[in-house]
């Protein structure tokens, strides 16, 4: 029984119908890592936000649900919900630089949680944020601990967040393009630390990214999706040896190898496009939107 | 302390109580009388500065001080610190008697030496007393006993008047000489009905009622008089019950609440009036006679003033020692349309010059103002209104550069004709602004005329001079609107002082 | 030694603002017309009169030897005596300051709650019809000048249900034995409720006066910061932590929206001292704008001067707090 | 991917709509005046004083909305006081920007010892009282029309030259300037055709805000009696005017009042919807 599913998960903007989701369907099982791949804007950031509850206020759920460890989250009432949310699951944000509180120090961000929500006590939530920055390899641990944000570096930070993602022995965690705001050389590093850390606490991991690279180094399963829909859903060896829809092979086909990086990149051809948004209005007309 | 709960309530209870209590009691039980005053009192001493000069402050001075000589509510002299006070035969020497058992407040005794120093203090251009020149006409002043003598060094026939009237107060000379000016100002003492308590500069003063002043104690145990400046705050002070007196408040806040509290209006000393500047278009007396002649006075007090106000034709009001009430210069318009004819203006081709006038200084000054300009429109007259401080009315008027009309309140509390035509229209004078010579030449004999009854008709025959050259344009003698408790009753002093030793509980 | 030099050089600013004030408004008040010299003229006063009294003022030398004599008599203390009252310039307007200071202190207090509250609730129920609401009620918080207020508070509270007094700072009867002229605060530390009540009843109205433009000042600039801190990704973070809205408003979102509000509440705290002299005549409340506005009608010519330096000394010293605040309070300059 | 922007956008255009729609009303009385306006403002009929408005017992139709103690027609006044308090918003609101604007993205771009001097001269001018300073201007000038714009100006072009001074820096760091800069373009060039642009839009919104503070500033001047001399009426003359009968002749107050209260409230509402506009921030 996966840890995560999602069924049909319908959104869209409220008042202007547009949809952003369409009938999105997809399960993370614990232990394992799953990777959300699409263009920018395809909705993949959009999934991840709905799990965790933060949908900006002008997008509306119209569908489907979201069993968290088979609790649908959907139907809970907004404050239960919360609560489940903060105990069970856990986001690592993209933008490292803005995703600490300028005016307070590291250790109450990594305590917070512990104490307001689980009701750890201090000395425990200080000790676990303690272990845990050991646990993703920063040094002088107390001194970061009472440090503010403007002082730490990019990679630091993220470390940091990472580490406060892992605090709470979450079940989930959502990965948001954790590396994409990082220069090429941290990356490499937080890529592997947040492998290590999945595999050591067998959470389950949903991994999202542009980046097929990336999917195919740290991800064992991964969807595929375009404008809000999910074109492919597969394990990632079969996937990278060949992929069945055609998009995900344009989309492969336009990814830059670490092998080659020189092999020229070609566009997704415009005929690939047509062909999936056809498919995109087919499936619309099918579940009755018009 | 540490505040428990309980004390808490029980402050909080007796907090809301007390600014309850705040409020003076109902009109009935007063046993602090508390009067919201219009003009706050930049110092103490009444015989320097600008307040020493200013009339509306000159109620706050006689609580406390007496003047030479008492002023009763009609204007006329009485006796006060000097019970008898005149000159020789042939006016070279001026003799005063000095009450006696009069005490200071600090407990002194009051004596003849008292007078005469205050005499000499005020003589004594040092002290920057702005009446130096009169009292300056006094010289060689001795103390004999309860008697005071002095050389008259330069005859002035309003000498005494001026001992109830600007600066003519008596200090006492040991406590100022000990204390000096600024001990004075901090802790002042006289002989007045009341003593100075509590002084908060801008706020409030409270005076305690001197129990063996000479002329009885007053009714009011306590006075506190609180300076509030506008005139609508000072409306909802008596009116939310705060305050039992006050004064000065507009006509219709006047009419409003007279029903319900004791409402007084009485003439008091003080005139509005338009100066006349013998400058361009006014040289002209045609248009000097039509801008009078257009003015309708009465309807402009009846429905700006809410009928309180008395026209006049002179600077002289009814209650002055040179009132003519044969001088008319009645409202009549064809009479101004047709002198602006003869000087070849109309209607289409009015005259045009420029009137100054203050706004919110006098009662609907702007506004009356206004009024006059829409009257003179009606005959061919048209006058630019221009808005000016106070202070540079003073400032134009001593250089003689006020435009050809300019609005002002001319106040003359001893009623004597010098004080009021007099300096108004005396070239030489730095307050007159009309200079032509025919009039200096009628006013100059009347200074130093000794025979009192050949003074008076002279200034009448230069009223009647003026009116009828319309060298200036008198308006009206200003009605002083008072407000006070049920429980109090106010007697209206007519030059405009509000004095508490004068209420009495009802 | 940053920091030395630092202090330094806002030394030296601030004293040649000092000087640039004085400066200009030695100027000016020698220009306005009406010398006070003719404001005490009586009747019949001749111009060797005139002469006597402007030397006895000074007024006859000229401006630069005016200033000089100024300057030098500041330089140990001594800023001249007012003409109206006859009392020293510094006296007369360091006793009037505890009054104009507890007063607008009093204002700030009330415009920061009122506005910290519009805020929030702006800032809570933000996009909805609560937030357009706010938005038009500061609109007419700002659109009526606090003069206007002051009238209809007076008619409000002092005249239609007489609940708070509406003249003077305190009642006259009240026994009243205080060193400072702080009555507020002396009152307080002295524990006398019932007199700190008397004086709360006898300001409450002319502070909310100034207040009620001032908060909407606050409140729009303080929702402004907010909204905009709501959708920085710390916040959105703190949420999948499984924390409330409100608790997101007031632990993450308000700290770090509060900095940029500082700087223009100190701005606006030196207007509100400058502002209070159309209050401090309505109410006949005796602060230093009441002072001012007798002074300036009666060309006191160095009770003006006075008042204006003081003003300017305020407002330099209400910057530096305010800049001092601004570094303690945000972490990344503390530790520069 | 439309977003949540134009939700937004529709309520701030009710807001301007109806901001905007009140101003051009005003203008339109302003300009019209003359000839809408039932009587003459500066008419007067002593005996005709304090009618009450219309709908009130004992009115009389020809006055709509009654008249003062001098018997002059308040509608009409308040159609010529239009004119002023325009006059007065456009003039005093422009001078205040041009300045203020000017100073401020010089000390703000040019930087170095110009900056000093500018920021020297604010914090000069921020340390006089408001209200005490424009008393004492008037004092000198006299009062009128012209005085009450530069009392105005006087005091309020430091809030301009702050404001522009602090976007001139912050755009002056941006990237885009140093590439201007790079591709050989004079010091001023780049600050009028990179900077200037960039805030404009800060310019526009506060100038509508001093427009609406201006018209304050000529209410409070005529509560202190140093506003306009002349007989030209003017809401905050009225205003004065209307306070010592307000019990009797609640109109002349009120009637103003209002017309002051929505003039302002719009050009403010007019900023505030500009600044929603302008602003890309706002999500």
């Amino acid at each position: 029984m996966s840890f995560l599913t999602i069924r049909n998960l319908s959104a869209e903007l409220k008042g202007h119908g547009v949809p952003l989701l369409r009938r999105v369907s997809l399960q993370v099982a614990a232990g394992e890592v799953r990777g959300l791949v699409g263009e920018s804007g395809a909705g993949k950031s959009m999934i991840g936000k709905a799990i965790l509850g933060i949908l900006p206020r002008a997008v509306a759920i119209t569908g489907g649900e979201i069993l968290l460890d088979g609790v649908d989250l959907l139907q809970l009432p907004p404050a239960q919900r919360r609560r489940r949310i903060g105990a069970s699951a856990a986001l690592i944000p993209q933008d490292p630089l803005t995703a600490l509180n300028p005016s307070r120090r590291i250790g109450g961000q990594i305590t917070d949680r512990l104490v307001d929500i689980l009701g750890w006590q201090r000395a425990r939530a200080e000790a676990r944020a303690r272990e845990l920055l050991a646990e993703v390899q920063i040094a002088e641990p107390e001194r970061v601990l009472r440090s503010y944000p403007h002082e730490l570096s990019g990679g630091m930070r993220q470390r940091i967040l990472i580490a406060s993602a892992f605090a709470a022995e979450p079940r989930l965690i959502v990965a948001d393009e954790p590396t994409t705001a990082l220069d090429v050389t941290v990356q490499k590093q937080i890529l592997k630390l947040i492998q290590a850390m999945q595999a050591r606490h067998g959470t389950a991991l949903l991994f999202v990214t542009h980046d097929l690279g990336v999917v195919s180094k740290v991800c064992q399963k991964l969807s595929v999706l375009y404008a809000g829909m999910v074109v492919e859903d597969t394990e990632v060896r079969p996937f990278f040896a060949g992929p069945k829809h055609a998009y995900s092979a344009a989309l492969l086909a336009a990814t830059p190898k670490y092998t080659d990086p020189a092999a020229s990149l070609q566009p997704v051809p415009e005929a690939v496009i047509e062909a999936v948004r056809r498919e995109v209005a087919d499936a619309d007309r099918r579940a009755g939107h018009g | 302390m540490t505040i428990t709960r309980r004390t808490l309530l029980k402050t909080a209870a007796a907090g809301a109580a007390v600014s309850a209590l705040g409020l003076p009691a109902g009109a009935q039980g007063i046993d602090e009388l508390v009067i919201a005053y219009n003009v706050n009192l930049p110092s103490w001493d009444p015989t320097t500065g600008p307040s020493a000069v200013n009339p509306t402050i000159q109620g706050l001075y006689q609580s406390v001080f007496d003047q030479f000589i008492l002023q009763q509510p009609d204007l006329k002299p009485a006796p006060g610190l000097l019970t008898e006070w005149g000159w020789n035969e042939d006016k070279t020497k001026v003799h005063m008697t000095v009450r006696e058992g009069v005490t200071w407040h600090d407990g002194s005794s009051f004596t003849a030496e008292d007078v005469a120093w205050s005499l000499q203090r005020a003589a004594d251009p040092a002290t920057g007393n702005p009446i130096q020149f009169v009292w300056g006409t006094l010289t060689n002043i001795k103390a004999e006993g309860n008697t005071v003598t002095a050389d008259v060094a330069q005859f002035d026939p309003t000498i005494f008047k001026w001992m109830y009237f600007l600066t003519g107060y008596v200090l006492p000379k040991e406590y100022y000489t000990r204390v000096g000016a600024e001990g004075f100002e901090a802790a002042p003492i006289g002989t007045g009905p009341y003593m100075v308590e509590k002084f908060e500069r801008d706020a409030y003063v409270r005076l305690k009622a001197n129990a063996n002043y000479w002329g009885g104690k007053p009714d009011f145990e306590t006075v506190t008089i609180k300076f509030v400046t506008d005139a609508a705050a000072r409306v909802a002070e008596v009116e939310s019950g705060q305050s039992h007196v006050t004064l000065e408040m507009p006509y219709e806040e006047f009419d409003r609440l007279k029903g319900a509290m004791n409402g007084y209006a009485t003439p008091i000393s003080d005139i509005g009036m338009i100066f006349l500047n013998d400058i361009d278009v006014m040289l002209d007396p045609n248009v000097r006679k039509a801008a009078v002649a257009a003015i309708d006075k009465q309807t402009i007090i009846d429905r700006l003033l809410s009928g309180y106000g008395v026209a006049i034709d002179t600077l002289e009001t009814p209650d002055y020692d040179a009132y003519d009430a044969s001088i008319k210069t009645p409202y009549d318009p064809q009479a101004a349309v047709a002198a602006l004819a003869a000087s070849g203006y109309s209607i289409d081709n009015p005259v045009k010059f420029k009137i100054q006038t203050t706004k919110g200084f006098k009662p609907k000054d702007y506004e009356m103002i206004q009024a006059i300009v829409g009257l003179w429109r009606k005959v061919g007259i048209e006058a630019e209104i221009e808005v000016y401080e106070i202070a540079k009315h003073y400032e134009l008027r001593a250089a003689d550069q006020l435009a050809p009309a300019a609005f002002y309140n001319w106040g003359n509390s001893v009623g004597d004709p010098t004080t009021s035509t007099g300096f108004a229209m005396f070239g030489p004078s730095p307050h007159s602004v009309w200079d032509s010579q025919d009039l200096i030449d009628r006013i100059g004999p009347l200074w130093g005329e000794k025979d009192e009854a050949k003074r008076i008709q002279g200034w009448k025959d230069v009223d009647r001079y003026i009116a009828e050259n319309a060298y200036v344009i008198p308006l009206l003698q200003y009605v002083q609107p008072i407000l006070a408790a049920k429980g109090v009753t106010v007697t209206p002093h007519h030059s405009g002082a509000l004095l508490p030793h004068l209420m009495k509980r009802a | 030694m940053r920091l030395i030099r630092q202090i330094l050089l806002r030394m030296l600013t601030t004293a040649v603002t000092l000087i640039g004030v004085a400066v200009i408004v030695f100027v000016v008040i020698r220009v306005v017309p009406g010398n006070p010299i003719a404001m005490m003229l009586p009747p019949g006063a001749t111009d060797e009169d005139v002469l006597r009294l402007t030397a006895l003022y000074g007024l006859d030398k000229s401006l630069p030897q005016q200033f000089l004599i100024w300057a030098g008599g500041v330089l140990h203390g001594d800023f001249g005596t007012s003409i109206t009252s006859r009392q020293p310039v510094l006296a007369l307007v360091l006793d009037r300051l505890p009054a104009t200071l507890e007063l607008s202190i009093m204002a700030l207090v009330i415009a920061v709650l009122i506005g910290g509250v519009v805020a929030l609730t702006g800032t809570r129920s933000r996009d909805s019809g609560i937030e357009a609401a706010i938005d038009i009620g500061n609109g007419i918080a700002l659109s009526i000048p606090d003069f206007l207020w002051g009238l209809i508070l007076i008619l409000l509270f002092g005249v239609l249900l007489p609940v708070f007094n509406i003249s003077g700072r305190i009642t006259p009867s009240l026994p009243l034995n205080f060193v400072t002229n702080f009555y507020l605060f002396e009152s307080i530390l002295r524990g006398r409720p019932d007199l700190w009540l008397d004086l709360i009843s006898h300001m409450f109205l002319p502070s909310l006066a100034l207040a009620i433009p001032l908060s909407a000042i606050i409140g729009q600039v303080l929702k402004q910061s907010l909204k905009e801190t709501m959708h920085l990704d710390y916040v959105t973070l703190s949420r999948t932590k499984g924390y409330g809205e409100n608790h997101v408003i007031l632990r993450e979102a308000l700290p770090n929206a509060i900095l940029p509000t500082l700087t223009l509440v100190g701005v606006q705290f030196t207007f509100l001292i400058g502002g209070t002299v159309i209050i401090e005549r309505l109410f006949s409340y005796e602060g230093l704008g009441n002072l001012a506005i007798d002074a300036v009608i009666n060309r006191d010519l160095p009770l003006i001067q006075g008042i204006v330096i003081l003003f300017a000394v305020i407002f330099t010293a209400v910057n530096l707090v305010v800049d001092l605040l601004y570094a303690v309070l945000n972490p990344r300059l503390r530790h520069g | 991917m439309a977003d949540g922007r134009g939700t937004i956008r529709r309520r701030a255009g009710l807001r301007l709509w109806l901001a905007g729609g009140w101003l051009a009303l005003l203008a339109l009385a302003a300009i019209l005046a003359p000839w809408i306006a039932p009587a003459d403002p500066l008419a007067q009929d002593l005996l005709g004083g304090r009618l009450p408005p219309i709908w009130v017992r004992g009115a009389d139709p020809q006055y709509l909305l009654g008249t003062d103690s001098l018997g002059r027609d308040v509608l009409s006044r308040i159609l010529w006081g239009a004119r002023i308090a325009l006059i007065v918003a456009a003039l005093a609101g422009t001078a205040t920007a041009l300045i203020g604007a000017t100073l401020g993205l010089l000390a703000g771009f040019l930087r170095g010892w110009v900056d000093l001097l500018i920021s020297r001269l604010i914090d000069i001018w921020m340390a006089f009282p408001p209200v005490l300073f424009s008393i004492l201007l008037i004092a000198v000038t006299g009062p009128g029309l012209g005085p009450i714009i530069l009392a105005i100006v006087v005091i309020d072009w430091t809030r301009f030259a702050r404001v522009v001074r602090a976007e001139a820096m912050a755009q002056g760091a941006m990237d885009y300037v140093a590439s201007a800069r790079v591709a050989g373009r004079g010091r001023i060039g780049t600050m009028l055709r990179e900077i200037l642009p960039n805030v404009v839009p800060t310019i526009v919104v506060l100038l509508t805000l001093e427009m609406g503070i201006s018209v304050i500033v000529e209410a409070i001047l005529s509560f202190v009696n140093l506003s306009i001399s002349t007989d030209q009426p003017t809401w905050g003359g009225m205003i004065a005017e209307g306070r010592t009968s307000i019990h009797q002749a609640w109109w002349v107050l009120v009637f103003p009042l209002i017309a002051l209260f929505l003039t302002v409230l719009s050009f403010s509402q007019l900023g505030e919807g500009l600044k929603d506009r302008f602003d890309p921030v706002l999500r």
